[in-house]
């Protein structure tokens, strides 16, 4: 159901949804069978001369099923709903599925630092292409990410992966993410930076094979260029 | 107020020879590293820490003739410190974890001795 | 007594209640020290996470005076015993007695805190300032914070001391006695902490 | 009338006073009550005007903002900043705690004062200076500190990150000012509670509220030390320059964010007590019922104070922690919804029989269970780690906290004010403007915040002070769901001076009352509207629980824990 305010463009982003529609609609019956038993007996017990309120100290076990039953019944509500984040929170955050190409993210205030691993698919190789606010990833590849911040706790946001992750200054933390459909979309910083906190948008480009291929292939070329000519 | 009268009527221990046990036991702290063995070491300096304060609680704040509560009071409050620790730990304690890793750091250079 | 002495000499009911059995005071001193434990424990709890940590600060601790920090173990003691032997003369109703023991305890601080100071501008003078390294910065925060509550404490002394000499209030001889040998707990850890464990 | 010996209270009762030893130095517990909620109520304006400024620009944003101008980015990270701990520090806590704690626990009690009346009014002052402190923050060089409620390190702890060199230490020095006072004012609820109860008030004797007061000040006492050694060690940071959060030295934010929260979290416990305390009060009295299941209420609050423990690290889900530590503090956070939702059960289970008044500080009650209900439910979301990924930092996670915190500290409180005006000043406040205030800030409020889930789950995050530079985020439909909720506020605080009006008037020329105009059964309505230095004319002793009303085979309804069995009240 959050498809119908933002579109999902990941893997992850369909299991968060299925989890977000399942807690929707079972806390959406407590919600409702809570509410209207309450204002049931606001209605049903209001004032009216010459009716005196009943004594129920709610100490005895029969009275106290009334509020019993719904307490077990939360238990297992609750029991169900930790094992679907459980799992949900497995496949998205803890296990990194073995990725096609790692890219690594870079913070500061206020930019982020994209570096891809170019045509060959490596990091730290002298085709890796280096972006400022423009991440581009080729559609139905499974990237790992590495995330460090250069200064302050940054928080990388991708809405349609219902992607987040904080960038924190002396650690690296990875995760990784699978896009399911083209187009563009934005990227934020979601952890409060400084001044520049709503300044650090950046876009994402989900891209097909060929347009991918194309677009390193124009950015590898520049930057082969740029490293001949300085060295 | 019973318990002050219980207080005011029993018979002090010997403050002294408690003293006396509290300061035997400071000197085997400090003997604890000579013997170079790390688990030694950290025995004879925090369990010894623990009996220490122990005592020091019990006779010289006079725990083991309050009421009862009052050790729970400073247990529970040492049991959030507790969980606190615990749950802190894994993320500051440990060099890495799944899918992170702390950055290395330059130690500090020795100071320049004048 | 006119009105203005009677406002002042004032003492609510609620204070002498006693549905506990544990006088008033005296239970407020608990819950200090109880909410003490948690601050003391965040503060000695983080450090202890980075010393495991950071394997270089073993170097660093290594060059604490371990000499000093046990001589103020010793000293911070001794003044725990004067303390508590100055309860025992407050029970017995002795003033003068308990302010001379509370005397020795302070004489205990004064003594507890000039070692401090000869450790601490020495440690500065050979490059160990709080700004070397985050483990100096805990060693001096820690020591600091507990050293605040050792004048702190020797402050009070002095008022409850003051008034014992006069035999007043001598159920403070026994509160303040708590507070110092809570002080005295705190130091027990700290010595390990900063000067054995290398 | 009989007067006890004149040695204690009542004597001084009578001694004549200045203005200044009556309502400024005072000791009375319930002047310094007084003073922290009118401080706290003072704060709420500045705070609510805050919320103003910052929806005007988020609504219009680049626009003057009437009474206040352009709001630039520095400016917006001070007023969401501030709007936060103002509202949670210096209103909530101040409020919920510290005043309904200083006027009830007392009278509630049956006792003449607190058992420290200098330490309580110590606290006040303290308090006050922290009051100051927080305002003086607001208008130094650099501007009031903008690095979130949070002050998350790096950006906190220095200057060349924040930008607000004096704005930073300032807060901090504020908050843990305001910290160290409400340690003393919670030794001192404890201590009162524990010792100086009336003969015959048994543990399971004592109003509902008192023991939430009571549980939250432990909670507080409990969780705020590590945050004081982080207060400590990050004002160092901010000011000499050590690195205690510093990574390149060794230092780790993390470690900040752990230590705060560990407060934080069990924080939001501390104000929801004594709001649930205030309806269970109010409930029993308007609806003429015993309080279902009294002794089940009371564990629950105990199970959700030591529970509240454990769950801290859900506000950290995507915040760098080990992915496996989610897990447990998943589990820990769903199972304190149990405890609670128990409770509210119980207090909807109390209606069951009722004969329910509606008068006014039973619609705040009642409206309190409704709108929490709505803060309960869509707390699982974030509780649950997985959907927190998306949802974290998003306007969910504001709508939310509002849901829990708008029924805790606004419509709890006034719960409080119009339940014991009477007692307060001896005077009723007027039903009218009460119900009017009543609609005017109820149905606004949802108008603010349902808005803004709808914004959240679209993806728009939280402190950012224009969306214009995010395409998808900044779409028509989200801008007049911002618009929407902006006007609603101007609304809902427009309906404030009707409290405002209402308040002030009926302090002066409201009906007058008896001792206990709700035919009440807690101690506070024994003793005289308003209550004199010294509390009780004679001090009561306690006969039966407080809960007794609908009593069969007696002719009153209600039977106050004061008077003896063998003896009737008069008829009413």
């Amino acid at each position: 159901m959050l498809e119908w305010l933002i579109p999902a463009a990941s893997t992850s982003a369909d299991e968060i949804d299925w989890l977000f529609a399942v807690i929707f609609y079972t806390v959406g019956v407590w919600f409702v069978v809570a509410q209207g038993i309450f204002f049931g007996l606001i209605f049903k017990f209001r004032r009216r001369p010459g009716v005196r309120s009943l004594y129920v100290a709610g100490e005895t076990k029969d009275e106290k099923r009334w509020i019993s039953w719904p307490h077990y019944a939360v238990i297992a509500c609750d029991v169900v709903l930790i094992a679907g984040a459980i799992a949900v929170w497995r496949d998205v955050k803890q296990v990194i599925p073995p990725p096609d190409e790692t890219i690594r993210v870079i913070a500061q205030q206020w930019a982020w630092t994209f570096v891809h691993p170019g045509p060959d698919r490596q990091l730290d190789t002298p085709d890796d292409v280096v972006t400022v606010n423009e991440l581009h990833v080729r559609n139905g590849t499974t990237y790992e990410f590495e995330l460090t911040s250069q200064d302050v706790v940054h928080s990388f946001s991708i809405p349609v992966f219902r992607l987040k992750q904080d960038a924190v200054p002396g650690r690296m933390i990875k995760g990784w993410f699978r896009p399911t459909k083209t187009g563009t979309f934005d990227i934020a910083c979601a952890e409060m930076c400084g001044l520049g906190h709503a300044l650090m948008p950046a876009a994402l480009h989900i891209e097909s094979a060929e347009e991918h291929a194309a677009w390193l292939g124009e950015h590898t070329a520049v930057a082969a260029a740029a490293a001949g000519s300085r060295s | 107020m019973s318990s002050e009268a219980v207080h005011a009527d029993r018979a002090h221990p010997s403050y002294v020879r408690i003293y006396l046990a509290l300061l035997v036991l400071l000197a085997i702290s400090l003997l604890g590293p000579m013997f170079g063995h790390p688990i030694v070491t950290l025995v004879t300096a925090f369990g010894i820490a623990i009996v220490k304060a122990t005592m020091v609680a019990a006779y010289f704040m006079h725990l083991n003739i309050e009421e009862r509560y009052v050790w729970y009071i400073l247990f529970v409050m040492l049991g959030f410190v507790l969980v606190m620790f615990a749950g802190i730990a894994p993320d500051v304690m440990l060099p890495a974890g799944q899918n992170w890793l702390h950055l290395p750091i330059t130690p500090p250079a020795p100071p320049v001795h004048h | 007594m006119s009105h203005a002495a009677d406002v002042r000499a004032h003492v609510p009911i609620a204070t002498g209640r006693s549905a506990t059995g544990i006088p008033t005071a005296r239970l407020a001193v608990w819950w200090v020290l109880a909410s003490e434990i948690v601050i003391f424990g965040g503060l000695i709890g983080s450090y202890v996470m980075l010393r495991l940590h950071h394997p270089h600060w073993a170097e660093e601790a290594s060059h604490t005076n371990t000499v000093a920090g046990a001589f103020n173990t010793f000293v911070l003691l001794t003044s725990s015993l004067a303390a508590v032997l100055a309860h025992q003369a407050a029970e017995a109703r002795n003033g003068p007695r308990a302010a001379r023991f509370l005397g020795l305890t302070i004489l205990g601080g004064l003594v507890f805190l000039m070692v401090k100071s000869f450790e601490w501008s020495n440690e500065i003078a050979h490059g160990f300032t709080i700004f070397r390294d985050v483990f100096w910065s805990y060693y001096y925060v820690t020591c600091g914070l507990h050293g605040l509550h050792v004048i702190v404490g020797m402050v009070i002394m002095g008022i409850v001391a003051a008034d014992a000499r006069r035999g007043r209030n001598l159920h403070r001889v026994e509160l303040i006695g708590i507070y110092w040998h809570f002080v005295d707990a705190v130091w027990i850890f700290l010595f390990p902490l900063f000067y054995i464990a290398k | 009338m009989s007067m006890p010996a004149p040695a204690h209270g009542a004597a001084v009762a009578h001694a004549p006073e200045s203005f200044w030893s009556r309502y400024v130095f005072s000791t009375d517990h319930k002047v310094i009550g007084l003073q922290y909620m009118f401080t706290g109520m003072a704060m709420a304006l500045i705070g609510g005007f805050m919320a103003y400024v910052f929806r005007m620009q988020l609504a219009f944003p680049g626009q003057s903002v009437p009474l206040y101008g352009l709001v630039t980015a520095r400016e917006y990270n001070a007023l969401i900043t501030n709007h936060g701990s103002i509202m949670i520090f210096w209103v909530s806590m101040p409020v919920l705690i510290a005043g309904l704690g200083n006027f009830l626990i007392p009278l509630m009690i049956g006792c003449d004062d607190m058992v420290f009346p200098r330490l309580n009014r110590l606290s006040y002052q303290i308090f006050f200076v922290s009051v100051v402190i927080i305002l003086i923050s607001l208008v130094v060089p650099g501007g009031g500190f903008g690095g979130a409620w949070t002050a998350y390190p790096p950006l906190s702890a220095s200057a060349h990150y924040n930008h607000t060199p004096w704005g930073a230490p300032l807060w901090l020095l504020a908050v843990a000012l305001e910290f160290v006072a409400f340690l003393l004012g919670g030794i001192n609820f404890t201590v009162t509670v524990m010792n100086a109860r009336a003969p015959g008030m048994t543990a399971m004797r004592i109003p509902i509220v008192v023991w939430m007061i009571v549980i939250a000040s432990l909670v507080f006492m409990g969780s705020v030390g590590p945050l004081i050694a982080g207060a400590v060690m990050l004002f160092l940071d901010q000011t000499v320059g050590t690195q205690f959060f510093d990574p390149k030295a060794g230092g780790d934010p993390l470690l900040w964010q752990h230590l705060f929260w560990f407060f934080g979290h069990p924080e939001v416990y501390v104000v929801l007590l004594p709001a649930t305390g205030v309806v269970a009060e109010v409930l029993t009295v308007f609806a003429r019922k015993k309080l279902f299941a009294y002794k089940t209420i009371l564990g629950t609050a105990i199970a959700t104070g030591i529970i509240s423990f454990f769950v801290w690290a859900h506000h950290q889900f995507v915040a760098g922690i080990d992915p496996r530590m989610a897990h447990l503090f998943t589990i820990t956070t769903l199972l304190i919804s149990i405890p609670v939702a128990e409770m509210l059960f119980a207090f909807i289970a109390t209606l069951y029989g009722g004969s329910i008044e509606f008068a006014t500080p039973m619609l705040w009650a009642l409206a309190f269970i409704a709108e929490f209900l709505i803060g309960g439910v869509t707390g699982i979301f974030l509780g649950a780690n997985a959907t927190d990924i998306y949802l974290h930092d998003t306007y969910f996670v504001v709508a939310h906290f509002h849901y829990t915190f708008f029924p805790i500290a606004i419509i709890g409180t006034f719960a409080a004010i119009t339940y014991w005006f009477p007692k307060m000043f001896g005077r009723r406040m007027s039903e009218t403007l009460g119900k009017i205030h009543f609609w005017g800030t109820v149905i606004p409020f949802n108008l603010i915040f349902i808005p803004l889930f709808l914004t959240g789950v679209a993806g728009q995050h939280r402190r950012i002070y224009s969306y214009e530079n995010f395409p998808q985020l900044s779409t028509p439909w989200l801008n007049h769901l911002a618009v929407i909720a902006t006007v609603a506020l101007i609304v809902m605080l427009a309906f404030q001076v009707v409290f405002l009006v209402n308040f002030f008037w009926s302090m002066r020329h409201g009906e007058e009352v008896g001792a206990n105009p709700w035919n009440a059964n807690t101690l506070e309505w024994a003793a005289p509207s308003p209550p004199p230095h010294g509390n009780f004319v004679t001090m009561p002793a306690v006969y039966r629980g407080p809960y007794e009303y609908g009593v069969p085979d007696r002719d009153l309804d209600y039977w106050p824990q004061h008077v003896p069995n063998q003896e009737e009240l008069p008829r009413a």
